[in-house]
């Protein structure tokens, strides 16, 4: 991807496509909850609602052929490094032609087509996969670059601490991208770290740090494509904190208890959503004919995408033996 | 069967004189940690959202109201650093009981379960103690996939210094979590996800469930069900429907994987002559692998009128899909089907 | 026995047609890698010390100076992040070779290996393959305790998504390393810290051991001993022992731990009708239990004569005493002993 | 322990017993290669000799139920805290009157008496543990401190980390202390760290980080005191980095070819002890009589402790078994 150097809400081929992105994160996890609520998805699902800022942001600055490793709550960063929401939503309905066969679900969800290497059910398990990545990038020189999505959480993590050790000693390009919605499921940051801005903790490994608006897509993505750059050069790791917030409970199990309805109220008054768009039409990279014309399109595309989903096959147990070694 | 089964609850009740009330297995967890708390300043709850949370599984539930944050400490999501602030609190006078939020996280911690905690008194000449609890919920059935549903209580069996049990029924649930709590040694409780809410009779108050004893819920003499955690209430359900069949089961439940009451297992085996074994676990060098060993080179072995059958998990990461999820492990109908080939093909 | 023995790398030594040379299991696997590196740029090594100090055992040696720093990579002391950075890198093209220093310290990468590594290919529905290889010295011997004398096989033959070899010969040390690098599936080598420095003839060039395939280096009618790692040339120097005393011993090697050839095993034994495990792992679930288990349970039962019998590490902590080490693992002795009552006795 | 305002080197009791302790040390291990070279002693053994200073300044600053966690290369620190070296000679030839009864060896003993929770195996073993003495202390309300003896490697380790991120949001009384002898086995901390001083990790953490000469008791006990008087009046966790050097091999493996020849004469240049003792000399609290009469002492009492030690009856393996489970 070529470094934009207009703001992106005043393009309107970028405003446009990082709304859509926006909309389809919100939609795709709407839709979730909603088949989740009715008893016709099952496990469990970490909704990033309210957060569809930083992987839209994020991913405006890489290549197809970057690298993610995405967590728990992946769902945007899946669709926003380019995931086709039908077989996402196949996977979530456990059938034949999600993305795992229906063997993973959401917290497993992979598209390697779009460089994204998963999803994962460890806290921090992707971090030192993502130094892998981009060691591999560097090894086999292709200049591509790996972006570890984590949350505030991860970061308690010994996972967490051996990647980010490793990267910034062999200098691998790889970003650090923390999603701090501040909480850890009920653990806030604010008492988790004795810091004011999580990107404080870069230094002590060596390696710039940098907090913004993670609700901001501007911002993250300012954020992002300098650390990206930095790491195509051979400048090493960057680690970047983006403020944001998750509406709904941590997972369906969440009764709430350790935060206020004030703040979540307060942090809906900040919904990414309607942000971007009032920044697309003041810098007039979209009117508002194209702001609905881009919510209708998801909202078309994600019904069907569901609509197809639930139509195709069962995921079936036939192989289930034979899939465990691949040859 | 459905999880709210309490054919094993009811099995394993305690004797009548004793007095009991029914509560889930998840509150007769609860319910003993409170007792604990109550009678000894020395034991506290570490681990992550184990405070306001409640728990991942609400075990905790609202703990942290009567006992306050200091005992009931909520931690950053740190497997391993809580394990080792374990170690070290039970190696000072602390009786810590760590709460691990899915046994597959024990992965992250298992330099401190296994090179730390179970070698220290060894290691050191028995010149310490390191009296923790380690509660981790294992199993499947909740659709979490590969990461959050592993039966790993080999991984513990294995490992000298470590005690290790499995609760089946409310009641265990509670008199071996105490007795785990007493004991000088660290001791792994492995629960059920699916468990927390069955209800059960649980005695009241300050009990205990021995360490080290089997239950053996029902009796039969056709031949010998040895099934843990979860398997145990499926054992008995499908004892039910072989009985109807003719089919006479015996039922064991360890309880206690470390130390085991192999003569237990033993005195059932050679009473029947056919055994069983069923695991939730992956079949390869799961926990009933060494039950079959210690039956097959003991004197038992001379009573066998047929070859040991194992019924386990599927060799496999536990698929989402629910169908297949359910495919991996043994079900009710499968343990019927196994014990009738056995009983009529030997 | 001495570790100079080289019983069972001459028994096992390759067919006469192939050329061969004296090499160190050391020196073998070196030759091993040398080999996988030349052929193929996406395969390198990551380690602790693996660079200009040559490994903790002195295995890479001086690759380093061949290869350089980059195909040879030296980490810092983060077994989590090295095999992270493993399962990352074999994911995007790569063929890594992680080195860890003790096989005691996968337990602080255990997530990376048997969440991860083990289980993405599965879990992701095939889509990716995670090619590496995870060499790590285990066994006692070399008074180091309890922290760095473990054999934990068990713990990765238990999940399923890895394959785990255990060479006991110089050749079979680079034949299955060969054949560990070339597999698309993350595959766990576990070395012995004595065999090391022992030596043996070794096909030269680019050669193969099958993974999955049991070695016999020894066939008898009495009985079959069944030996890993390092056992497996005290068997075989056992059944030398036992055949002056006029008793034939089958010792098998499964080599291949998972896959494991249980079709050599089970043929063994119905030949025999008596068997003897033997494995330095401590007793309790050890590899072995799944052995028998195996055996207990096929056809191969109707034809034993005798109980199983385990040999088997005791259920202890490695002790640092040189006189407790040694009694605390099976020696040659205690294999002719087994055996010969096992034989004696029925 | 009081407050120590003077010198140690001026203060005739503190520079006298500070001057033993270092010798001790350096004797003791001077003595244990001896026995293993000559194949009197086995299994394997990490020696501190030149890094006397760090465990002889840190421990000044603890009381007796201080506790302190250890490493692979502990017979420093144990000795520091007051052990008795007979009964360390013991465990090292495998007597059943060492301190493990033989079981455990160099890396694993400890004395519970004074308050070491032992050498520990595994690199960063001790972090998340002393991490835990402290919980530990500060629950039963007993204002004991815990220091966290590490190496620079450690801090490559989750376990490091973690222990570290606990003790900062807990604020416990800990202090981890890092002898930085710039290598971790062959990895130098140049290398490992992109940091000019590895305390600037500390901030990360939000905890005070500070870098000493560690070859310097007074430089040691005097961050130690500040970071015990911190934790023990609530003020939580400290890190300090001693600078130090390791003149031995890692272990008896190591060829040194990660270093040079020059590099180990110049940091034998920095003895500690002749530094010590040109200070008590400077500042009066020694005499020249003084010094050889420590040495003299030290000479004496190892003499006897490994002719004792020696004598002792070997390990017993009748109780293995039984000795796994504590009743
Ligand atoms: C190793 C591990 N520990 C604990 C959990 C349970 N868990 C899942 S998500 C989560 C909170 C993660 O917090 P954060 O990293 O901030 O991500 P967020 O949920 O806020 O997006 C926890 C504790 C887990 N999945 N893996
Ligand atoms: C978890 C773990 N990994 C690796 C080792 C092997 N090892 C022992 S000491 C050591 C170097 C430690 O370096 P440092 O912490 O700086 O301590 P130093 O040896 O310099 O005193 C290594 C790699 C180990 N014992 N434990
Ligand atoms: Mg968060
Ligand atoms: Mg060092």
């Amino acid at each position: 991807m070529t470094i934009i150097n207009t703001p992106i809400a005043a393009n309107p081929e970028l405003a446009a496509s990082s709304l859509e992105t926006m909309w389809k994160i919100r939609r795709f996890e709407e839709a979730v909850e909603d088949l989740y609520g009715r008893g016709l998805m099952h496990g469990t699902m970490h909704l990033s609602i309210g957060q569809e800022a930083v992987p839209t942001g994020a991913c405006l600055a890489l290549n197809r052929d970057d690298y993610i490793t995405s967590t728990h709550r992946g769902h945007g960063h899946c669709i926003a490094k380019g995931a086709d929401m039908e077989r996402m939503m196949a996977e979530l309905l456990a059938k034949e032609t999600g993305y795992c066969r229906g063997r993973g679900g959401s917290m497993h969800i992979a598209d390697t087509e779009t460089g994204n290497l998963g999803a994962n059910g460890i806290v921090a398990g992707g971090v030192p996969i993502a130094t892998g990545a981009a060691l591999s990038a560097k090894m086999r020189g292709t200049k591509q670059v790996a972006v570890s999505f984590h949350g505030d959480g991860a970061m308690g993590e010994g996972a967490w601490h051996e990647g980010v050790v490793l990267a910034a000693m062999w200098q691998l390009p790889v970003v650090f991208l923390c999603e701090n919605n501040l909480y850890g499921m009920s653990m806030s940051s604010e008492k988790a770290f004795n810091l004011e801005k999580l990107s404080d903790r870069a230094r002590g490994y060596g390696i710039p740090g940098v907090t913004v608006d993670g609700n901001d897509v501007q911002a993250v993505y300012d954020a992002t494509q300098e650390a990206v750059d930095r790491a195509r050069n051979g400048g090493g790791p960057t680690f970047i904190e983006a403020k944001t917030y998750r509406w709904r409970g941590h997972s369906k199990s969440d009764k709430n208890l350790y935060r206020t309805r004030d703040e979540i109220d307060e942090w809906r008054g900040k919904d990414p959503i309607p942000l971007f768009e009032a920044q697309a039409l003041a810098a007039g990279g979209l009117t508002q004919a194209d702001i609905d014309a881009v919510r209708d399109k998801v909202r078309t595309e994600l019904r069907s995408a569901v609509q197809r989903a639930n139509a195709a096959p069962d995921a079936t147990a036939d192989d289930l033996l034979s899939a465990v070694y691949a040859r | 069967m459905t999880i709210e089964t309490t054919a094993a609850q009811s099995a394993a009740a305690p004797a009548a004189s004793a007095e009991t009330a029914v509560m889930t297995y998840s509150e007769a967890i609860r319910d003993a940690m409170r007792i604990a708390m109550a009678k000894d300043p020395a034991v506290f709850i570490m681990g992550e959202d184990v405070g306001t949370y409640g728990g991942a599984f609400g075990v905790t539930g609202e703990l942290i109201n009567e006992i306050g944050p200091e005992r009931i400490r909520d931690t950053t999501i740190s497997e391993l650093g809580i394990m080792g602030a374990g170690v070290g609190a039970a190696m000072t006078g602390m009786r810590p009981i760590v709460e691990i939020q899915f046994s597959d996280f024990t992965a992250q911690a298992m330099d401190q379960i296994a090179n730390q905690a179970a070698k220290i008194h060894f290691m050191l000449g028995g010149a310490v103690n390191v009296p923790m609890v380690i509660r981790a919920p294992g199993g499947s059935g909740t659709g979490a996939a590969a990461q959050h549903s592993q039966s790993l209580e080999a991984w513990f069996v294995h490992i000298p210094g470590l005690k290790v049990v499995m609760p089946a029924t409310a009641d265990d649930a509670k008199g071996l979590l105490l007795s785990a709590i007493d004991d000088p040694n660290p001791v792994m409780v492995i629960e059920h996800k699916l468990l927390y809410k069955t209800s059960g009779d649980v005695r009241v108050g300050d009990i205990r469930t021995p360490l080290g004893v089997a239950a053996v819920p029902r009796e039969g003499k056709d031949l010998t069900i040895i099934a843990t955690g979860i398997e145990v209430s499926r054992a008995l359900e499908a004892a039910e429907i072989l009985a109807a069949d003719g089919i006479e089961a015996t039922v064991v439940d360890p309880r206690t994987l470390k130390p085991l009451d192999s003569g237990t297992i033993l005195r059932t085996v050679k009473e029947t002559g056919r055994v069983l074994l069923v695991q939730e676990a992956v079949r390869t060098l799961g926990f009933m692998s060494e039950v079959s060993a210690i039956i097959a080179e003991s004197d038992a072995f001379g009573y066998l009128r047929a070859p040991i059958k194992r019924l386990a998990g599927l060799d496999i990461p536990i698929p989402y899909a629910p169908k297949l999820e359910r495919a991996s492990v043994p079900q009710v109908e499968d343990i019927v089907k196994a014990a009738t080939d056995l009983v009529r093909e030997w």
